[in-house]
């Protein structure tokens, strides 16, 4: 279980996550919403490791995981898929998604054996990239790629993590309308495994709704709201942060 | 076959394949198709920068890594030999002990740096390596007692690798079989198995996690990968690369001085080498080197010709003076970085596709 | 933000650490007068650098070609004008000097300004090509000044009014040292004055913050780094004559000798920081000098110690600059 | 209807490989205050820094008092009267309150009156006058950033989120402030997602969504209704076009 105290971070005076404690189970697929500037993908950095938290723990299983830098915390099952595309460019789709098998084998620091001979990492690899249907396009370089298929293709980065807990930063931003349903059946296919906690940063609330099985939303940095979707998406209080934008009502009034 | 030997990494082009079958041959077959000193030396240089520059580009092309300290690790390889040798006499276990102890030093420094700098920015490494390098080399001329100074060191060589050793009677397509040949055998074939075993590690998942590296060190770290450790085994592979690389020039010259193995003028050169070459493609050293060393060697006497044409303008018969070829070849490194990222080698890849 | 003298204070301590070690206040003196002087003309030269970096992420491994040029420009005007040189009288010395040095300044500025427009521009904001570029154009640089000035050494002496010391009881300070000091803290105050009381000092220090933002307030700010470029080579030219004379020698080498010494003393200051530079090249003078005397064979490792001294305590450098 | 002071036609950009906008257009008129509106990532931010030449169009035109400014370099463009306020507020932290108005006021120093008058909107900025502007609280630096945008006169004001992490008190001096602006000298384009604060404000809005302008209209008409809010601005579903 994946799980917040009181984390907070400050840059200069403002503090851009503010106290948040939660708790995500497997099992079960969590929005986070909020307006611009809300904090979520503070929170989202927080969590991965890409930024150090000014003070509120980060437990993984209940283990205090707060001061492990970003790689650590990827091996432990900490998979995210980042907002901006992020990918290796001048690397073919295929490498990409090798390198990701590769962290879990941890062959990363054999020397002298041939990557070409390590079939068992290609196979995987080619399942996560025809997972995301982009199997075609396996030699391609990734920076050749068109938009669509390197949002796929980031998503395959994280399948080949095989994470207990996967983050996605808006998954779909920037995508054609058609290219949008292979990644949410993606993500409808981990959550039917049972097991996986996944957590969503999404701003087209159809998205959210249709797939949430519980939403949290951040306000100034604040956990405002905390519930099932029907109930929190018609609360006040988001209504409030999303469209009215003063400072926000007590979380729990 | 072949591709296990290059460790799956094919030229991809025709002619790249043709210059390196002809490389690889040409300095096999040197001794007796250019007899003579001078040419066996130049084939012998050859050799050494193909190892020096290739283990540059793991840093430099593979990894991103700029760093002006390579010639740093080149010189503590070959002055560890031939230290070793002045005080422990002509013997080939003087050697190992020079060899050995030049492979310490170098990857403990190596590791060190690496580990107290390689976080930070690329500039910000390539100006600490420089003062590092540039300290060291003055430190190098100011220990007489153990370098020989500016002066270098002077040596013998085990007498198996002298002239006066003689393999066998007689000589072998008029070229007598004696120990100078023995050396550049014993040279050609390290080159040769430490340019492979290069191949190998970049070739290897080790080298696709540097490539990655190079490529988003970001994304990198955000997968698993630590990029301080691998950042810093690539500076440790490439400084043991180089250190032998210095062994092997040592033992091939039975002299070592700060000109020939710690200056920054040798800096320049694998660096041109590598970047004319094409960067991170290994083959692209191997073709840098053979280039540099030529050039070094007889574009001078080319140049000679066109100083002599030139004689009567002034200053134009100074460009093509022939102590002026780094000059031809600074403005081909700079051209090279604007138009042709990937050098020759590059190049050649593309005309294919 | 406070103003931060910590690093300030590190100059004195290092020389009040240095009287005990040194033992005699004599050699103190002369020591402490030397490692000023060195430091000043360090400064000299790698305030430009520090200000471009500052201001376009911009560094030029080339720097040490414009040090060079200045010291060839000086010292073939100097010669030219020799009968001036060795003239006992200060005027004439002067005569001599000045238009060197003015010529040191003017066509290392001039090649600045063609060095930003062929080398530099095309290769904005891609630090890995930066470095290849620039360390190419110092390569041809230095063999084109072997073209031109020949591949040997020139001597140069100094100016006879320069030339000895100043007895001021058993200290002997030397009166190139003290002119040395004297023009270092001009330079120093006049870049002080210009980037804390004009118009175009704050546009340079708004720019080293945000460069953007300067644009969209209606500033063209390539104008400014290019002229802030011109300016810097201008001053590195300036800083080589001095060495130059210094040294009594010049070679071809002597930029890239020296560009080491300034690249250390730039890290040392915090990249962009005219302030850091100041405090970290007398730093470096200071300190070079008291070790060469009180342990010469330590002494060519002290500035790399200083450095990894330095970045462990400060790992920005003394006045790490605010960026964004 | 008289020319609009800047009018936005098929503007595209890419930034580096990816396309933000894809042939955004509205109108800012003159003397009027605009209102772009969005959900998270719709490209808002962006079409401000195309305006100001800080991203360069691809395609289309941006014309400004007649004139198409697509292409002009970012000083020429703020020289044309445009000043630009962005989401990071970008206030030099090293330069004090005085010196960050100083560099903005590009045609001399400050003039007096209008400080005064600047003065009494952000009272903070007096009181810290002489202060480095990073020692300034969030919200003094959204007022400097503003501040620094209309020290002079300018024709046209670019804003990025003006309210973001501001106190209500100053939200309320900053409404007064934009409104003598816009009645005096002024036309204003304003970035927010504080709606409260935009429905106050705004003459005409534009809403944007996935890099194209999605709705232009009356700000009146537009906050009456609330389908349409709720369609364009995410918290109502309905379907993702």
């Amino acid at each position: 279980m994946l799980a917040t105290e009181d984390l907070t971070i400050r840059f200069g005076g403002h503090a851009a996550v503010d106290g948040v404690s939660c708790a995500f189970q497997p099992g079960t697929l969590t929005s986070i919403v909020g307006p611009n500037g809300a904090g979520k993908t503070t929170y989202f950095n927080l969590i991965s490791g890409q930024l150090a938290a000014t003070s509120g723990k980060v437990r993984l299983n209940g283990e205090d995981i707060t001061g492990y830098a970003a790689p650590r915390r990827s091996r432990l099952g900490l998979g995210r898929a980042f907002q901006l595309t992020n990918l290796f460019p001048n690397l073919s789709a295929l490498e990409n998604v090798r390198l990701a098998v590769q962290v879990k084998s941890g062959k990363g620091l054999d020397l002298f054996s041939r990557t070409l001979g390590h079939r068992e990492l290609i196979d995987r690899a080619m399942t996560h990239l025809a997972a995301v249907s982009l199997a075609e396009r396996a030699q391609a370089i990734a920076a050749t790629l068109p938009h669509g298929d390197q949002r796929k293709l980031e998503v395959a980065i994280l399948l080949a993590l095989e994470p207990d807990i996967f983050m996605f930063d808006e998954p779909t931003a920037g995508m054609s309308i058609d290219e949008v349903p292979t990644v949410l059946d993606i993500i409808a296919a981990i959550k039917a495994r049972g097991d996986k906690t996944i957590l969503l940063v999404e701003h087209k609330m159809d998205v959210v709704r249709s797939l949430s099985d519980r939403i949290v939303v951040l306000h100034q940095g604040k956990l405002v709201a905390d519930g099932k979707p029907a109930e929190v998406i018609n609360s006040d209080i988001v209504r409030e942060a999303y469209l009215g934008g003063a400072a926000p009502r007590d979380a729990h009034g | 076959m072949v591709r296990a030997i290059l460790s799956d990494d094919l030229p991809r082009s025709r002619w790249l394949a043709v210059a390196l079958v002809l490389i690889v041959v040409g300095l096999a077959v040197a001794p007796f198709l250019f007899p003579g000193a001078k040419s066996l030396n130049v084939a012998a240089k050859i050799c050494v920068f193909i190892v020096l520059a290739a283990s540059f580009d793991l840093l430099l092309g593979y990894t991103g890594i700029v760093s002006f300290a390579h010639t740093m690790f080149f010189g503590i390889g070959a002055y560890g030999v031939a230290i070793a040798l002045t005080r422990l006499g002509a013997e080939w276990t003087a050697v190992a002990v020079g060899i050995v102890a030049g492979l310490i030093v170098a990857v403990a420094l190596a590791a060190l740096i690496g580990l107290f700098s390689l976080r930070v920015r690329t500039i910000f490494f390539a100006m600490i390596t420089l003062a590092v390098a540039s300290a060291f080399a003055i430190l190098a001329s100011q220990l007489p007692a153990l370098t020989g100074g500016e002066d270098g060191l002077n040596y013998r060589l085990p007498a198996a690798l002298r002239a006066s050793f003689s393999l066998a009677d007689g000589t072998l397509f008029g070229v007598r079989l004696n120990g100078r040949l023995v050396d550049y055998y014993l040279v050609y074939a390290a080159s040769l198995v430490l340019v492979l075993v290069l191949l190998r590690v970049v070739n290897s998942p080790f080298g696709s996690v540097l490539m990655a590296i190079r490529e988003n060190p970001f994304r990198a770290e955000a997968i698993g990968y630590r990029t301080v450790v691998y950042r810093t085994i690539a500076s440790c592979i490439a400084a043991a690369v180089a250190a032998l690389a210095g062994s092997l020039l040592a033992l091939w010259s039975s002299q070592t001085n700060p000109d020939t193995t710690l200056s920054f003028d040798i800096m320049v050169d694998i660096l041109l080498m590598v970047v004319i070459g094409g960067m991170g493609t290994m083959y692209g050293a191997v073709l840098g080197a053979v280039l540099l060393v030529f050039a070094q060697n007889y574009l001078q006497d080319l140049l000679g010709i066109a100083n002599q044409a030139l004689a009567g303008v002034p200053l134009l018969a100074g460009l093509f003076h022939p102590d002026r070829w780094l000059l031809w070849l600074g403005v081909a490194f700079i051209l090279c970085v604007y138009f042709f990222p990937t050098g020759i080698v590059g190049s050649l890849r593309n005309r294919r596709s | 933000m406070k103003k931060d003298w910590l690093p300030l204070l590190l100059i004195p301590a290092v020389a009040v650490v240095a009287l005990p070690l040194v033992g005699s206040p004599t050699s103190w003196v002369t020591l402490t007068a030397a490692g000023l002087a060195m430091g000043l003309m360090i400064f000299v030269m790698a305030s430009g650098l520090t200000l471009t970096f500052g201001l376009m992420d911009v560094l030029n491994f080339g720097h040490g070609a414009f040090i060079a040029v200045g010291a060839f420009v000086a010292a073939s005007v100097m010669l030219a004008l020799s009968p001036w040189m060795t003239v006992d009288s200060l005027w004439l010395n002067l005569a001599a000097v000045g238009p060197a040095v003015l010529a040191a300044m003017v066509v290392s500025g001039v090649l600045g300004w063609g060095f930003e427009r062929v080398i530099v521009r095309p290769v904005y904001g891609q630090h890995l090509r930066q470095i290849l570029v620039t360390t190419g154009g110092l390569i041809v640089a230095e063999q084109l000044l072997k073209v031109i000035w020949g591949p040997d050494q020139i001597t140069l002496a100094r100016p006879t009014a320069l030339r000895g010391a100043f007895l001021l009881g058993d200290v002997a300070i030397e009166k190139y040292r003290v002119l040395a000091v004297i023009v270092g803290l001009v330079v120093f105050a006049a870049l002080a004055i210009t980037l804390n009381r004009t118009r175009i000092g704050l546009l340079i220090r708004a720019g080293v913050e945000n460069g953007e933002m300067v644009e969209a307030l209606g500033y063209r700010i390539r104008r400014l780094f290019v002229g802030v470029f011109v300016a810097g080579s201008a001053l590195a030219g300036l800083g080589g004559a001095m060495w130059g004379l210094y040294q009594e020698t010049v070679t071809a080498a002597i930029g890239a000798q020296v560009a080491v010494l300034v690249f250390i003393v730039i890290i040392i200051g915090g990249l962009g920081s005219v302030g850091g530079c100041f405090v970290g090249a007398l730093l470096v003078g200071l300190s070079a000098n008291y070790i060469g005397f009180i342990a010469p064979k330590v002494a060519l490792g002290s500035n790399i110690l200083l450095m990894a001294l330095i970045l462990l305590w400060r790992p920005q450098g003394l006045y790490p600059v605010a960026k964004r | 209807m008289a020319e609009p002071l800047l009018s936005l036609r098929g503007v595209k950009t890419d930034i580096g490989r990816y396309h933000i906008l894809h042939g955004v257009e509205f109108d800012v008129p003159e003397g009027g205050l605009t209102m772009l509106l969005g959900r998270n990532g719709a490209g808002k931010t962006t079409t401000l820094r195309t305006i100001m030449g800080l991203w360069r169009a691809t395609a289309g035109e941006v014309r400004f008092a007649g004139r198409n400014i697509a292409g002009l370099a970012t000083p020429d463009i703020a020289r044309l009267g445009i000043a630009y306020v962005p989401e990071s507020m970008a206030i030099f932290a090293d330069l004090t309150v005085q010196e960050n108005l100083t560099l903005a006021a590009r045609s001399g120093p400050p003039d007096q009156k209008r400080l005064d008058w600047i003065f009494s909107r952000f009272e903070a900025l007096k009181r810290f006058w002489t202060l480095p502007a990073g020692n300034l609280s969030g919200g003094q630096k959204q007022m400097l950033a503003v501040a620094r945008a209309i020290i002079e006169p300018r024709r046209l004001l670019l804003i990025d989120e003006p309210t973001k992490g501001l106190a209500p008190a100053i939200i309320t001096n900053m409404i007064d402030a934009f409104r003598e602006l816009k009645d005096g000298e002024a036309s204003l384009l304003v970035v927010e997602q504080n709606f409260a604060f935009a429905r106050q404000l705004g003459d005409t809005v534009a809403v944007m969504d996935d890099g194209k302008v999605a709705h232009t209209g009356s700000m009146a008409a537009f906050a009456a209704d609330d389908a349409l809010q709720q369609h364009l601005l995410g918290m109502g579903m309905g379907e993702h076009q």
